[in-house]
């Protein structure tokens, strides 16, 4: 195998992952370009680079998806390889492919891992015939509504119907009465064929208290795939990942050996070259089965790089350069427990209204056992573009409980003024009992609602200091006017400076 | 001086008794605090009380004499009112001015469609607007029965919070 | 064994350890009380406890060292607890014996063994008896010139002698030559006399290169004493740490198992009860020599939290209330490797003075592997009254080569406006070969100056951005002032409001 | 618009040439500089100059028209030299002043002792003050021999940086 040292990163991304990404290139001595929409010049990540181009409009397929022109930004600069993130062109076969023709290093899998993972019934069938346990379900597009209710009368409602070229829950139904099996078919194939212009879609049996656990592993260009251990995800809000977790709290040694060595089994079949997640449906008995892989890097990847102590970015780009994996499955070790929070701009009392604005004030967390992902500063204004998140807060502890109450410590420290965050609902979440006790699943938030929703009191007291402050506030600003106004300061009409200063003041 | 101050639909009066560097007696309506103050940033409080250290952040609003305040956990929307104040609730309160039929949008982002225009009779709940910010499209409804008086804003425009997306002039009470 | 849970602890300390201790009081749901000099009031350990008390002027000695005062408020507040964090009172005998009075929990050691091991004398004595290694040299204070001229004849030269009662490098002299060992010795007593109002002084043997290693250690009050492994703290200017780092680069397992069972052997010789610290000091082939015991949290524990993952202050707090250790030696392990860079605001290009002043914009380094323990915030004026440490940062690494490259990429990003600091001497720390190399000793510093405070010369093109920026910046104002001025605006003189904002952004 | 700046001993001519919103073209001397260039910040510029991205803080300086800035690794003291300062560098220059004469606290602090007195006469190298910050004492000496010629501060003061501790008037030329 030919080992190709990378000198110079293109991040075809933005946000927290570019900078995050920049981090580990930085410490490799990888020089880094940043590239930019109109929206993004005064973002981190166009700052925190070696280099910045622009690349576009805002919109992102003006910008962050066009392929023509981010090749063309990474060959006028020189970079050797191109790191996609997550999001974006992390999934895109294409543009894995057109990296190749230009002879620049995609960090990421194969076009052809790429495909055969993207496309939902051709992974299915990869896992089956590779022995790794799937849902019930069919193995193939289902074409006729003969067939369709044929399939479902050997594996039983409820199902769940599934577009074949899916993800985010688009072209999704579950069916849980014979009576609506038709329509809800009909109903999925419209939908998929409207998003993803492919009207293919499958059946599975439905998971009734489910559990999102997914398997990061790893695999180099020498054949060596390893894994990384489990991360639980089910605190999930509309299919999207609130809060995640590692170990899982429902996880024993043997059944965590077993879908690890699955998830490797996977990684294989689809002969996986990089970071992959293996993604699991797992039910209250602890039977589980492969869902789909995801073929980039997470979000959530922080809580793995905690715990195992690995750094996935460095072990992506060291496994680009055709270097092998520096550890086997018997080195790696799960220690202690991490957490993850997704801090949102969004107005969660009012339905998870995304909400950009400018951020007036910003304090993160700090201290033992605490990282935070983030991208956004003081007088940055989030653009509406792109996805409300701001930053991942991810802490550590000996014990879940520990990491608990490290990630309520952290929470409590963390604040953002000027749009509304999800903060205050993650806090909700990290007192909930049914969090606390470990076992929950995807319906986790739905179940917990007027628990996470209650709206606690301000007390007497504390309404009171509010007031207290807006007057003082108020009065000092009024007593500072009268006496710029006043006839003896006016004398000094001349000195605007000092004049100005302490409007300044005022103002501030 | 002495204030009144509006914190959502609490009205309190305010009353500063003495001031002596940080130290600050001040009655709110008939309760006296003694507080020690003082601003440590652009909007930021250190208050001390009772011994308990709290950290309140005063933002100016988006209009004048309304101010943001942040406790711990809380937000509070805060009113100064004055004797200006007055004068324009009162000429307000007799010309009968109808805030509630302005359709504003609670955050910045881009106008994706208008579903009505200048001149249309809207029933309670119809879709007037809709706006994306950040991968969402949120639907905006009429509150009342009406008759679009005003649109300021077109699609494809970009919206900061707060705007003025359309007015509806109320269909006479029946 | 009474065990007595802790609710409510008032922390006699200021600065970043004030911080650190109140997070780990938060995480176990304990309260917390700060204490504040007149200096104080906005220091963020004062605005991020629950509690805050006046403790009276700016100077230490009438405020963080007022016994009399700190007790009033623990009673006043209802604390059943004191954390003294370190210096101030955390190694003041009569502070631990005036809380046992007052029946009030010192997180700390008792007054006996602080006794015990503040005079080195009878540390030294205590340690032969336990047969733990020290320096060759006397045991007792020496007391007149003719036994110092014996005992520096029995050692050989060279000799260091050193205060009884002393600390910081006061009393203390090292003889190299027959002819200045009596000059020598006068001056180190009469220095000892003024320091410490106490002229005993002892000879040891002078190690010359030494590397100064010390072993973190836990003992509870059932008789558990472990060692949590070592600290390399051979980075040092006038005696004072700058840099520390574990594992040590030149330890070997069989050493280190040997020195923490020497260690542990100390701390149950000296009947200690906490969190203490074992010094070392170790030559170049490997003996080591007991040096003292610091009977206190140390400034850099937390690479020994990082590494061996115990949260030091959460263990003091539950040794306090009484509980055993949670973990045996057997237990615990180094994972990976930790390094701490001590932040000073002070001007390393003109002789490190202090540089006290406003921070007027701090950006603390974030992402995987960082923590930073600090307590500055932006509009915080650093008082004139205290140390002038802005914080600890820590990173950790898989490897040491990881962890430093980590390191230099955390001061890159870590920017601090309005107060001159250590961040780019300690940059050039991190690139000295000396360091990388790991061999180093206590020498470092002096003997790599020139590589250190070389003057690194901004290019061309660097010189050129600054004057265009501040030619804009310049520009920009001007327009703005001139704009303002103008007829046109004048006309709307009376909008105060408007005028005020445009002065504001002119002068920010 | 075309200014002189100093930075430190260096003098640069500087001219605008042309700005489009952050696009900005500038003849430093006699080379042409053409940047993107914007203020993120209340102090903070964000630069990108033939690809590279660089991070410039401007904080404006003790005195009017001077400024720190802060590039990655340097802190350049950078002058703007106008008219009113050509004309006020020539009258001291016409006056003689003797800036060097003045001993300033390079830092806060607290005065500790004052070894001379209004009027002594003193050696170059004799210790005149002892301030103390941060558990630190310094000391400062006389640079150039001459006579105290004022002492605006006292012991037991707090002094801010930058803040003239005593005048010297220096001994006749010999």
């Amino acid at each position: 195998m030919e080992r190709k040292p990378i000198k110079k990163v293109l991040i075809a991304n933005r946000g927290e992952i570019a900078v995050r990404i920049i981090r580990s290139c930085r410490e490799m001595g990888i020089h880094t370009v940043a590239v930019f929409s109109d929206a993004d010049r005064t973002s981190m990540h166009v700052r925190y680079a070696g280099e910045a181009f622009h690349i576009g409009p805002s919109p992102s397929n003006e910008s962050y998806l066009n392929m023509d022109k981010i090749l063309e930004v990474a060959k006028k600069a020189g970079a050797d390889a191109i790191h996609p993130g997550y999001g974006f062109l992390s999934e895109n076969a294409e543009f894995s492919r057109r990296c190749q023709q230009e002879g620049i290093i995609f960090i990421g899998p194969s076009p052809e891992a790429i495909l055969g993972m993207g496309d939902k019934i051709t992974a299915r069938r990869t896992m089956i015939n590779a022995g790794v346990p799937v849902v019930p379900g069919t193995t193939d597009a289902v074409t006729s509504e003969d067939e369709a209710l044929e399939t479902i009368r050997q594996i039983g409602l409820p199902v769940m119907i599934k577009a074949s070229a899916g993800g985010g829950g688009k072209g999704m139904r579950l069916v849980k009465e014979e009576a609506h099996i038709l329509s809800s078919l009909r109903g999925a194939r419209s939908e998929a064929k409207t998003a993803f212009g492919n009207d293919a879609v499958y059946i599975e049996k439905y998971i009734d208290s489910p559990h999102h656990i997914e398997f990061q592993i790893l695999a180099d260009s020498q054949g060596n795939t390893v894994h990384l251990f489990e991360r639980e995800c089910s605190v999930q809000r509309r299919h999207q990942k609130v809060v995640e977790e590692t170990p899982s709290p429902i996880m024993t040694p043997s059944v965590r050996a077993e879908m690890g060595a699955y998830a490797v089994a996977a990684a294989k079949a689809a002969n996986y070259e990089g970071a992959g997640t293996i993604e699991f449906i797992v039910d209250d008995k602890l039977n589980y089965y492969f869902l789909e892989m995801n073929t980039r890097l997470q979000v959530e990847h922080p809580i793995t790089e905690r715990v195992v102590g690995v750094d996935l970015v460095k072990e992506q780009i060291r496994i680009a350069e055709g270097n092998p994996l520096p550890f086997s499955q018997e080195d790696l070790r799960q220690n202690g427990h991490a957490i993850e929070c997704r801090i949102y701009a969004e107005d969660t009392d009012n339905n998870f209204m995304p909400n950009p604005g400018t951020i007036t004030h910003i304090t993160e967390p700090l201290g033992l056992g605490v990282r935070c992902d983030g991208y956004v500063y003081e007088g940055y204004t989030i653009p509406i573009y792109y996805d409300p998140m701001i930053s991942k807060l991810i802490v550590w502890g000996k014990t879940r409980e520990e990491a608990i109450e490290r990630m309520r410590r952290a929470l409590f420290e963390y604040k953002i003024s000027g749009v509304k965050t999800s903060i205050k609902f993650l806090e909700r979440i990290m007192d909930a009992p049914d969090f606390r006790k470990g076992g929950y699943n995807t319906h986790f938030i739905e179940d917990n609602l007027s628990f996470l929703m209650a709206e606690t009191e301000c007390a007497y007291e504390c309404e009171n200091l509010a007031l207290i402050a807006a007057f003082v506030e108020y009065t000092t600003q009024l007593r500072e006017i009268e006496q710029t106004m006043s006839p003896a300061s006016s004398r000094h009409g001349s000195d605007w400076k000092e004049f100005g200063r302490r409007l300044a003041a005022w103002r501030l | 001086m002495e204030l009144e101050l509006n914190l959502e639909d609490r009205k309190a009066i305010l009353k500063e008794i003495s001031r002596d560097g940080n130290q600050i007696t001040i009655a709110v309506d008939d309760e006296i605090f003694i507080v020690d103050l003082v601003k440590v940033g652009p909007a930021e409080y250190s208050i001390l009380y009772k011994g308990r250290s709290y950290n309140i952040e005063v933002v100016p609003g988006r209009e004048p004499k309304h101010y943001t305040v942040n406790t711990f956990y809380f937000t509070h929307d805060i009113e100064v009112v004055d004797a200006e104040t007055r004068y324009i609730r009162s000429r307000d309160n007799a010309t009968g001015g109808h805030a509630s039929n302005i359709i504003r949008s609670p955050m910045p982002g881009k106008i994706v469609r208008i579903l009505v225009a200048v001149g249309d009779t809207v029933e309670v709940g119809q879709t007037l607007v809709i706006v994306s910010a950040m991968k969402m499209e949120s639907e905006f409804k009429a509150a009342k029965a009406g008759k679009v008086s005003e649109i300021p804003v077109s699609e494809g425009d970009t919206v900061d919070g707060n705007q003025v997306l359309l007015v509806i002039e109320p269909a006479e009470e029946a």
